[in-house]
């Protein structure tokens, strides 16, 4: 962050990279709308939308919440318990399985 | 007092050799456990998913939700632009996007409560299932989420309105916006989980 | 003192190696085996009692003799010469134990796998639990009962579950239990192998009555001749209401002489027929037994809390077979 | 942010300790206080408990009383009074420790205290609609069906996860933000290092619980239908959300003594902590590997088979880590120049008396041993060896370390010994038995027993009535040594950590001058000195 006077004339507004992710983010969400529209075998669709979902929400905290620029710190603290509810989660269809 | 004034400027130093400003790192942790009680709770709808059949799924209209999912995303826009807006000095500019947001935050909210009042209407409700619990539940606390959001919205508004922010100091607006951006990655997610998988 | 370093490491390790082994072969802490399973658990346990004999002595041992030995002399002010670390000593302290999980695991495993073994012809026992009792089911002979009667040295094959909260099926003398879940059938292989009579416990907190729950059934590891005469006399007996008494749990609350029940979670049973005439205005002894029977809240003795006795006699009783027990409870 | 506590008088009035305040030496205390008041609510069910258990037939309480009476002395115990004491050390020492002046949210910490005394009082009062009666596990369906107190349980529980959450986010940006000059993270006391690691546990495992109780809450308040068996409700999903944050709420409740114990074991023996990065490696590893064993509570409960190996596995891999700090400890004292005071005393029995608690964790994690004595009072032991031999013992030894630092006055010594004596023999007396008991055959939380159990039983109550005893002479020595206790100095064990380099007890804004630090926390028997030289820049203003 620049400590400058007169910060308006330098700081070079990241207005575009934002309208391209929102862009990116509206698309694929246009893309899985249409497609519970489709007949396409479920286990497929789902491997997509999984994917999909993934990639939505990494462009979010990649770039809306910054954490391409910020500290890792920040990273990784956001992704340790994001791990741990993955694994809470396979766990936990694992032992619905069981029964 | 003069050694005080000097200890206060010093005060977070070992952050700034990290470059961490210790409002954001908090507000980080904050939504590190965030993360985990939607996981709780994402777990236990996924096990019922799995285990309980639900036919009354068939009920949800995803179009709808869909379109939902895009205005909450477009409010999420509305917050970084506002940021770039201040970032640049633009109060203006701020004070425009921070309103887009929380009028959008509303319209999701609207939204949520008409798919709600429309599933009640085919009886589907949080005491008819397994799957109509975990699913207001879910989407309930989603919900007020988005409600405490729209209202820390607003607060972010009036400050701003009293020219609180500025080029330099803005952290309060890109805390709110973490939170904002979080909110909506759950709904990204919850969106996948419930209305399409 | 240098020169003696490693002859005292040796010593110290052989004798911490023989107070393990001695405890590994001498310490018995279990109650008796009576199943196959307790002998897996128990060569298990008095391995791991052994390892665990060497670690306490040598860290007590270690903690003690530092506390003895480097006292600090009075007067003396001043530090004790600095070491931060040892490489090598950190890395033995790391990897050794490490080691010792590695061959525990792996032990337990086995263990584990052999004492899950299917074996040919299983009796199947169903085993129904509900607040506060057990009851045994076996579909084959088509008998229940309230005491769990065994075959020695065949494999019984208890498929478990609970009517309303989690309650956990054990037996001590076969070193296993398994919970007994609301909604779920566990299944649990167990091979009995020493004759012999036993208790049987609910180690899941399942209420009011969760510490007398199983005082009425026990375990019976007989001979398959004994066995199979139990199952005849049972099967005659099943009409009777002592048997229905008991199999459809009511001895788990209900003190009764005549069933020898000594709950007392509800209300004593015994001397019911005389004062049921009198216990609700405007209802007669069969009445009133029968509604306390079928719509329990509606009456509840004072003293005793609602909502433990079951709401599901209705359904689960045939009209005769209600009437059978009031008839019974009337006699009382 | 602090300018509260700068404004506020140097000489703090007793009053400050009963109001809303900001500075974190003062919440670290109001938590001390409060989280003690708790411990003798705990102590006096615990003294019921064990008096009800000394004849197998007694009839003193019913058993709806003894279920009420165990539920909450386990919920008190760990939720109001070994979790708050730990998080008022945590208070008072991480900005003392790393020469900050506060807590980076100092009104959230204030907000964090004051959470807990409501929350607290909520779970007493709830005796009086009809406590929570399902055990501190709240197993479902029972805890569905149970009083209106288990309503109130749930939501206690809640708020007190959400102090203690608050808490770590505090703990977690003070240190990572707030460090003086040259306090680099390998610099740091471990302590410090252990509340750290304690707060990660806390951040990811308590929001966990709090979603499982929110579950229940509804259930039992809406009518939803989570656990109701009927609707296809599973019971074993609550026990997954509760262990996936009880199993690491040990760690979250030791590792902080642990932490307490590193500090006063080079103290006391005048050498450096052996292997300082591995002991501060350990609290994170064991951190971490907590978060990943919760289901070895659930072997009996018919879980997935394939998983359980893996569970025994990754919870035996703990003892690792562990054992790594017991070793580490013992070479600290080595060859050392012990002086046996009362800290001391009480650090060497948190070794001794955790061993036992850690030893009995690796036959539990062994599935077909655990089949045995799962849900027995081996488990009664062991959790005790390990919270109360361990936390306990860990918190007394911090108390009696840090008395003076926090009043400025000694503890009487010769008290101190025969507390710490009555506590040493009582805690054994009282849980080695139970293993015993366990293992012959006697289920946990029962109210009558089978009478071939009775001497044991005997034996554990008349050591819980020792342990009972031991708080007299602690509480005396508290209390009389703050008023008229021998003034102690800024620092009398010569320790050499930060927060004994400022007065004892120290100004409102902690440091006249904002310490540099040029060496590690444990440097004895070095040459170099001064490690506290005034600041450059504030020398120079």
């Amino acid at each position: 962050m620049t400590s400058s006077s007169s910060p308006s004339t330098h700081v070079a507004s990241r207005a575009r990279q934002y309208v391209m992710v929102f862009v990116a983010l509206a698309v694929i969400t246009a893309i899985e709308i249409a497609m519970t529209q489709t007949s396409i075998p479920a286990s497929l669709a789902n491997v997509f939308f999984l994917a999909f979902s993934l990639a939505k929400a990494t462009l979010v905290a990649t770039f809306f919440m910054h954490l391409r620029d910020d500290s890792r710190i920040y990273t990784a603290i956001f992704l340790l318990p994001v791990v741990l509810v993955l694994a809470f989660s396979t766990l936990m269809l694992m032992s619905a399985g069981g029964h | 007092m003069t050694s005080h004034s000097i200890t206060h400027e010093d005060e977070f130093r070992a952050g700034r050799e990290l470059s961490l400003d210790h409002r954001k790192l908090g507000m980080w942790l904050f939504l590190a456990s965030e993360v985990m009680f939607f996981g709780g709770l994402i777990g236990t709808f996924l096990h019922y998913k799995a285990t309980v059949p639900s036919p009354e799924s068939a009920e949800l209209d995803t179009v709808l939700v869909g379109i939902n999912t895009f205005i909450l995303v477009t409010s999420s826009l509305m917050v970084v632009l506002g940021l770039d807006s201040i970032r640049r000095g633009n109060r203006r500019g701020l004070l425009t996007y921070l309103g887009l947001t929380a009028l959008l935050g509303a319209v999701f909210l609207g939204g949520q409560g008409y798919e709600f009042v429309s599933l009640y209407g085919h009886g589907i409700t949080l005491t008819s299932s397994v799957f109509g619990s975990s699913f207001f539940t879910l989407t309930g606390f989603h919900g007020l989420h988005v409600l405490i959001g729209v209202a820390w919205a607003l607060l972010t508004l009036g400050k701003a309105l009293r020219g609180k922010y500025s080029a330099e100091d803005h952290v309060g607006v890109e805390a709110f916006g973490l939170y904002w951006h979080f909110v909506d990655i759950v709904w990204i997610v919850l969106f996948t989980i419930i209305y399409l998988i | 003192m240098k020169e003696r370093t490693p002859l005292v490491i040796v010593h110290v390790t052989v004798a911490l190696l023989a107070a393990g082994f001695w405890v590994a072969q001498n310490v018995n802490l279990m109650p008796a085996e009576a199943s196959t399973r307790a002998a897996l658990v128990d060569q298990l346990f008095r391995a791991m009692l052994g390892l665990a004999a060497v670690i306490f002595l040598l860290v007590e041992g270690l903690l003690l003799y530092s506390v003895l030995r480097f006292r600090r002399p009075r007067g003396d002010e001043g530090d004790a010469v600095p070491v931060h670390g040892n490489r090598a000593l950190e890395i033995v302290w790391t990897v050794i134990p490490a080691l010792i999980v590695v061959v525990i695991g792996f032990y337990s495993f086995r263990v584990l796998a052999a004492s899950e073994t299917r074996e040919a012809d299983p009796i199947v026992v169903n085993v129904n639990s509900r607040q506060f009792s057990w009851s045994f089911e076996y579909p084959a002979e088509g008998v229940t009962s309230t005491d769990l009667h065994l075959p020695l040295g065949r494999q019984a094959r208890f498929l478990i579950t609970s009517a309303d909260v989690i309650h956990s099926f054990w037996v001590p003398e076969f070193r296993v239990k398994r919970d007994a879940t609301p909604g779920q059938i566990a299944e649990l292989l167990v091979t009995p192998s020493r004759l012999g009579t036993y208790p049987v416990r609910c180690a899941e907190l399942c209420g009011v009555g969760h510490a007398s729950m199983g005082l009425t059934s026990q375990v019976v590891v007989e001979s398959p001749d004994d066995f199979q005469r139990w199952v005849e006399q049972t099967r005659a007996l099943s009409g009777d209401p002592v048997t229905a008494f008991n199999t459809l749990g009511c001895n788990g609350c209900h003190t009764l002489a005549a069933a020898g029940a000594i709950g007392v979670v509800g209300p004593a049973l015994d001397g019911i027929g005389q004062r049921a005439a009198s216990t609700v205005p405007g209802q007669d002894a069969a009445t009133y037994i029968r509604t306390s029977m079928v719509k329990p809240g509606d009456h509840v003795v004072p003293g005793f809390a609602d909502n433990v006795m079951p709401r599901d006699f209705a359904q689960r009783l045939a009209t005769e077979q209600l009437q059978a027990m009031v008839d019974f409870l009337m006699a009382q | 942010m602090t300018s509260e506590s700068i404004a506020a008088k140097p000489v703090p009035a007793w009053r400050r300790y009963f109001g809303w305040s900001t500075d974190h030496k003062v919440i670290g205390l109001q938590y001390l206080v409060t989280s003690f008041f708790f411990f003798l609510v705990g102590g006096a069910m615990a003294g019921m408990i064990r008096t009800q258990l000394l004849a197998p037939d007694s009839t003193l309480v019913s058993a709806e009383a003894y279920n009420r009476l165990t539920t909450n002395h386990g919920s008190v115990m760990l939720f109001l009074w070994i979790l708050p004491v730990l998080a008022g050390l945590g208070n008072y020492l991480i900005p003392l420790q790393i020469g900050a002046r506060d807590m980076a949210f100092p009104r959230l910490n204030a907000l964090s205290f004051w959470l807990l005394v409501p929350s607290g009082l909520l779970m007493l009062a709830s005796f009086f609609v009809g406590a929570a009666e399902a055990g501190w596990t709240a197993y479902v369906p029972l805890s569905v069906a149970g009083p209106d107190g288990q309503t109130l349980w749930a939501i206690s529980v809640v708020l007190l996860g959400t102090s203690s959450m608050m808490g770590s986010i505090n703990f977690v940006t003070t240190i990572f933000t707030m460090r003086t000059a040259g306090m680099t993270f390998w610099r740091m006391p471990l302590f410090t290092w252990s509340m750290l690691a304690t707060s990660i546990l806390v951040l990811t495992a308590t929001p966990v619980l709090t979603a499982g109780l929110v579950l229940i809450a509804m259930d039992r308040l809406v009518g939803t239908l989570f656990f109701s068996v009927s609707a296809g409700g599973d019971p074993i999903l609550w026990q997954n959300l509760f262990w996936f944050y009880s199993h690491p709420a040990v760690y979250i409740m030791v590792l902080p003594a642990m932490g307490a114990i590193s500090e006063i074991f080079p103290v006391f023996s005048r050498k450096p902590v052996f292997g300082y990065k591995m002991i501060a490696f350990s609290s994170l590893a064991i951190s971490l590997l907590g978060l990943t064993v919760w289901a070895h509570h659930m072997f009996t409960s018919g879980m997935d088979p394939r998983l359980r190996v893996p569970y025994m596995i990754s919870t035996m891999i703990i003892a690792v880590p562990t054992g790594v700090k017991i070793f580490s400890w013992l070479a600290t004292i080595w060859g050392g120049k012990l002086r046996l005071d009362t800290p001391m005393l009480f650090a060497l029995g948190f070794i001794s008396m955790f061993l036992i608690g850690g030893i009995t964790g690796v036959f539990l994690a062994a599935i077909p041993i655990d089949l045995h004595v799962h849900d027995t009072y081996f488990v009664v032991a062991h959790l005790h060896f390990v919270l109360f031999g361990g936390s306990v013992s860990g918190a007394y030894a911090a108390l009696y370390y840090w008395y003076p630092k926090i009043t400025g006055r000694r503890l009487d010594e010769r008290l101190g010994k025969v507390h710490f004596a009555a506590n040493f023999i009582g805690t054994n007396l009282a849980y080695l038995p139970m293993f015993l008991a366990g293992l012959l055959g006697m289920p946990r939380r029962v109210v009558n027993y089978d009478p071939r159990f009775t001497e044991l039983n005997q034996l554990a109550s008349l050591g819980a009535f020792l342990l009972a005893a031991s708080v007299l002479p602690f509480l005396y020595n508290v209390i009389v040594s703050w008023v008229s206790g021998p003034k102690a100095g800024d620092n009398p064990w010569q320790a050499k950590t930060l927060e004994w380099k400022t007065t004892s007890p120290p100004p409102a804004h902690n440091f006249d001058m904002p310490p540099v630090v040029t060496e590690g926390p444990y440097d004895y028997g070095e040459a170099a000195q001064g490690s506290l030289t005034p600041s450059p820049s504030a020398a120079g203003d």
